[in-house]
């Protein structure tokens, strides 16, 4: 097993990775830009190199930098996380050539899945149905062309694409031309690749996918499904395992995990991956696209298998055999996941960076929290406002949503904007309690009327805080006048809070 | 000690008849409460009132306190006589449209210069936070009377960027 | 369903209790001492009552004063947690006088079980092996009389015990006045009932317990074995499940679950218990007590059966039937319990109560915390110092004592001492991680050396954090000359700390 | 700046020649070494040396400091002039024994009065904290010279409680 890891990654994920590596005796060699000198990923490591300055491009996605940190390091192997350079096969090829171990698929399984094109002909090949699309990355000319053809909406995706990044809905050939640009902008940005690809647009699907794993000596299962179809932004916020439908269906499970391995074998795939599915409303199911690295919703499947994924990737990655075979995975209860950003969710879900001034976390039964959050942190502005990932487990999917609810009512996070209270709503909807998901739920959410009405001791007892709050301090809010004020405070602490 | 508030919006008036931990108080003229106050923490208050427990959050931001209890969130404005000049400082621009960022972030693209004329829902600028872009487009036809940033700029949340006026002719 | 259940207890039984109990959407009345009035359980619940000043006496074992918080507040059951009333047989009756649902077993199976002496001879009548004890309550003579006929060492017993209140080993009867005189008195400040008997000693023994579960209507279920050998001054501070030797031994499981099952059907019990045993070196299993209530360390029974003993606890007072069958209970993984107190290890385990000025909590995959405790609480005096339960599961024994140790490094308690870093040396010890577990295992590991050897590196980061935090500190540590010492802190600072 | 440390009772002597983040120092005199430092929250210092990466929390007692990084405590004084005397001050009280309370707490029972002659082993008061008593024995054989405190009263760890001397025949 390798002595020392590095992990070329920030934030929850890198804390997550680091946790399973200490767990099982590894040393890890943390990487970390400027604006993230004191993230909780550095903090938590053995050892730490710089990178570069804060944007991604010098740091996190600096190829040459991170190799020489691994050199400098004597790391072994190296974890790439979730997105930078995680599917990047060039950087999984510089690793091998560098005598380090990836740890992830190899750089030709990367390159046929990676690029969504590819995957879908090697799915096509594999005889996994897919959504109509065009065969590779388009023009405007071929853009309108297949619009023409198939109709409107079309769905814009980039090539190198992930995470909804560069992801259009078009729905008339009229805004084809802005969308197309924008979207290639964005795709340039976040995958230094501007190809974009069209799709026809499936109405109201769910989002559902399957969790792989394979070894080196061709061994492969799959660890049942996970349901991500509450998106906001074409990015997921809640995922959960099982699927709501395929706990009603059960043979589903079965034929997609079969899709799913089919789909990977053909591309000779090792190590944990997804396989993606849009399901539409009768039940079929399309190949949508492959992830060749660690998901970030990975802990709801590991909540419902009892299995370490990290653990079992670094062991794969080490030439390990899989510990089990198909039959031996069993699934237990019901997992669901909130994704915490930092970001206004009554404001387009703007993202809201800054300093976390308070911070209280939910414990207690079922509770699992992976997060990168300390009081007294700056949320950078730089990177994705993902905070935390809140985790819950409980035997039945009815217990999970009651103990989300109560976790989210345990979690406050000060001084920046989040989307817990949001969260909140979204669970207590009834439509998300029957399981009618699909990927447009949160925005024919927001179409519905709600009107919280805010019980009227609640605005009393606010009122009364801040009176107490305000008496007791503001006089210290007045910059200038310092010394007067002091005494001020004392005065108003002491009348108010004997 | 009598104290107007400003709760979501809302006025209320709420008088303090005696200090934590037995704090006597009476909103809105109404009659008299008792309230058994406690700080735990800075910023942290756990009130009792008629038997119910509230564990609440207070939080300053710069116009007003942010206070959470039990996941409701008030914004409240406590008046105080030195900060009526603010007020009255601030509210809209009448005929002038002010174009603020909605973020923090950074100002990547600057599409407009004053004196441009401009469409309702014509890109103004694109600003940038945790690689997502937000473009702020014109309100209303008119004509670009400043823009306040360069491109590459840091923006706080609410910070104005530009303003567009009325054409004149 | 109840709409709303008062939780008779404090600390961190009281903040888990609420917690399921806000899961299941009932309203939940918390009562508190003076000393208690900022404290977790109060701040979490719906409604809260004083019940007095800071002495148990005068607060959480007055039954008039907590009956009464109960009709104020409407609530219509009472939930009594650990310790405190829960095992008290006129405190179950008052409420049911009271019209209401006490959760727990009925006054009658209390007093069957809940004194020692009467339970041991309900498990000799239920054909339960038992150790060698007196028949009841002793006074001098009679104690003499027993330490003469079996021999010594001997052990004293609270008749009406628990948690080792009350408990001592004597090994030679010049000890024996002095010893029942102290083990009486505090029987009778921890009880109010100052009887004591004898038994015999058994040397090295494990102790092995039944978690044991029954219905109102004559179903009743064993959810496996805890294993909590691991103690100090007969109070046990790491439990877990499955037990080492039962893992070796699967057919003692079954073994000691009948007997379990059959000493608590043999007092007609119902709801949650506990049937301890001790666990000879020869494999030999004696029936120890019953606790007739929720145990400390329920968390690793429910982790590794996947169950919510609170919950269960409820719907079963509520009156609804068991909702599986004993076939249904299924085992995964390994679960590991840590009880962090506010002690000092190093020094005899004393209590060491104080204001806790720093929190770092352990968060990640497999992780439970149940806890009290938040930064700025005071760790009152007055009651049993446990701050927090610390729970690991993983699917094997090696990989959960892994994931504890992780979780330790990640703990910090400030301001105050507690026996974490005791945990970290008994998780590393090789005997431990054998399983090769007894109730003397702390006495003999405390008599082997231990020569932790720091590295130099450490010492150095050491000195050198000091010398920054003195030079930007150290001023303001004399308190008179304020002014002139603000001054120099903001030097001291500007020079270290750029 | 130099610095006199006293860490866990070894003497060492640190010498900060650069102020953080880029902190050059110098430890008992030995070559030249560099540290990144940044200070993530007010006591906790996160410490770049050779490489590796250090959680370091800093705790003020009140006669030194206690510093904890990866489960190592260590009690470091950091010896400065205005502290000479009250060092001084403290140490063995020499042919007296003093019993001290080894843990805060109430004192529940005092077993003996001044003048008492006590054998070694022999209970001297009872301390309680959290239910659990702990009865203070004499060390050695002598007479009670002081009981400092009586039954009742709230001690902090190490305050002394008695003091024993030896028989003035």
């Amino acid at each position: 097993m390798f002595r020392k890891v590095l992990v070329a990654n920030r934030g929850e994920i890198a804390v997550r990775v680091t946790r399973t590596l200490h767990e099982m005796g590894i040393g890890v060699v943390a990487v970390y830009s400027d604006v993230d000198r004191a993230s909780l990923h550095v903090r938590m490591a053995d050892e730490a190199e710089r990178l570069g300055p804060a944007p991604s491009s010098e740091s996190y996605l600096r190829i040459d930098r991170i190799l020489e940190a691994a050199r400098k390091h004597g790391a072994e192997a190296i974890h790439p996380g979730y997105g930078f350079l995680s599917e990047n096969a060039e950087f999984a090829e510089a690793c091998e050539q560098a005598g380090l171990v990836f740890i992830g698929p190899s750089p030709d399984s990367i390159r046929a899945l990676g690029s969504k094109t590819a995957a879908r002909e090697n799915a096509v090949r594999a005889g996994t149905p897919v959504v109509p699309g065009t065969a590779g990355g388009v023009n405007l000319d071929e853009a309108r062309a297949f619009g023409r053809a198939h109709g409107y909406p079309v769905l814009l995706k980039a090539v190198a694409g992930g995470g909804g990044k560069g992801m259009r809905r078009v729905d008339r050939e009229a805004e084809l031309e802005s969308a197309l640009r924008d979207a290639s902008s964005e795709a340039e940005r976040a995958f230094r690749n501007p190809e974009i690809y069209l799709e026809k647009w499936i109405d109201r699907p769910r989002h559902i996918e399957i969790q792989i794993l394979g070894d080196r000596h061709g061994n492969m299962v799959h660890l049942g499904e996970r349901e991500c179809s509450i998106q906001r932004r074409h990015q997921k916020v809640i995922e959960e395992s099982p699927s709501p439908l395929i706990a009603e269906h059960p043979e589903m499970r079965e034929a997609m995990g079969a899709a799913a391995i089919a789909a990977a074998r053909a591309a000779g795939y090792y190590n944990a991956g997804t396989v993606e599915f849009l399901v539409d409303p009768g039940r079929r199911f399309y190949f949508l696209e492959v992830n060749t690295r660690l998901q970030v919703e990975h802990p709801v499947t590991e909540l419902v298998t009892g299995l370490d994924l990290v653990r079992l990737q670094v062991e794969i990655a080490a030439g390990a055999r899989l510990p089990f075979r198909q039959e031996d995975i069993t699934w237990r209860g019901s997992a669901l996941e909130c994704r915490v950003y930092a970001e206004d969710p009554y404001n387009n879900f703007l993202p809201y960076p800054g300093k976390i001034t308070r911070l209280e976390r939910p414990l207690g039964p079922g509770i699992r929290l992976d997060a990168c959050v300390y009081e007294g942190w700056t949320v950078p502005m730089e990177y994705d406002p993902l905070l935390a990932k809140l985790v819950v487990w409980a035997g039945t999917r009815d217990d999970a949503v009651a103990r989300m609810i109560r976790a989210l009512n345990e979690y406050e996070v000060g001084g920046i904007r989040t989307n817990l209270g949001f969260f909140r709503q979204i669970f207590e909807d009834r439509e998300f309690r029957a399981g009618h998901l699909h990927t447009a739920f949160i925005d024919e959410f927001f179409a519905r009327p709600h009107q919280l009405e805010i019980p009227s001791d609640l605005a009393a007892v606010a009122a009364l805080a801040a009176a107490l709050e305000s008496t007791a301090h503001t006089f210290t809010a007045a910059p200038p006048s310092g010394k007067g004020a002091s005494r001020w405070v004392i005065a108003g602490r002491e009348e108010l809070l004997r | 000690m009598k104290l107007n508030l400003n709760v979501n919006g809302k006025r209320e008036e709420i008088e303090i008849l005696t200090p934590a931990p037995a704090c006597r108080f009476r909103l809105n003229g109404s009659s008299e409460r008792m309230a058994d106050v406690t700080m735990p923490e800075p910023g942290l208050y756990s009130i009792l009132l008629d038997g119910r427990s509230y564990d609440v959050q207070v939080e300053r931001a710069p116009q007003h306190l942010i206070v959470v209890l039990r996941g409701h969130r008030f914004e409240i404005e406590v008046e105080d006589p030195r900060r009526w000049s603010r007020q009255s400082a601030r509210g809209s621009g009448g005929a002038v449209e002010t174009v603020a960022a909605p973020m923090p972030g950074k100002v990547v693209r600057v599409l407009v210069a004053p004196g441009d004329a401009v469409e309702p829902g014509q890109g103004v600028l694109v600003v940038e936070a945790m690689k997502m872009q937000n473009e702020m487009k014109a309100g209303r036809a008119g004509r670009v009377i400043s823009v306040t940033v360069r491109e590459g700029a840091t923006v706080t949340a609410g910070e104005v960027l530009a303003t567009i006026g009325e054409f004149s002719g």
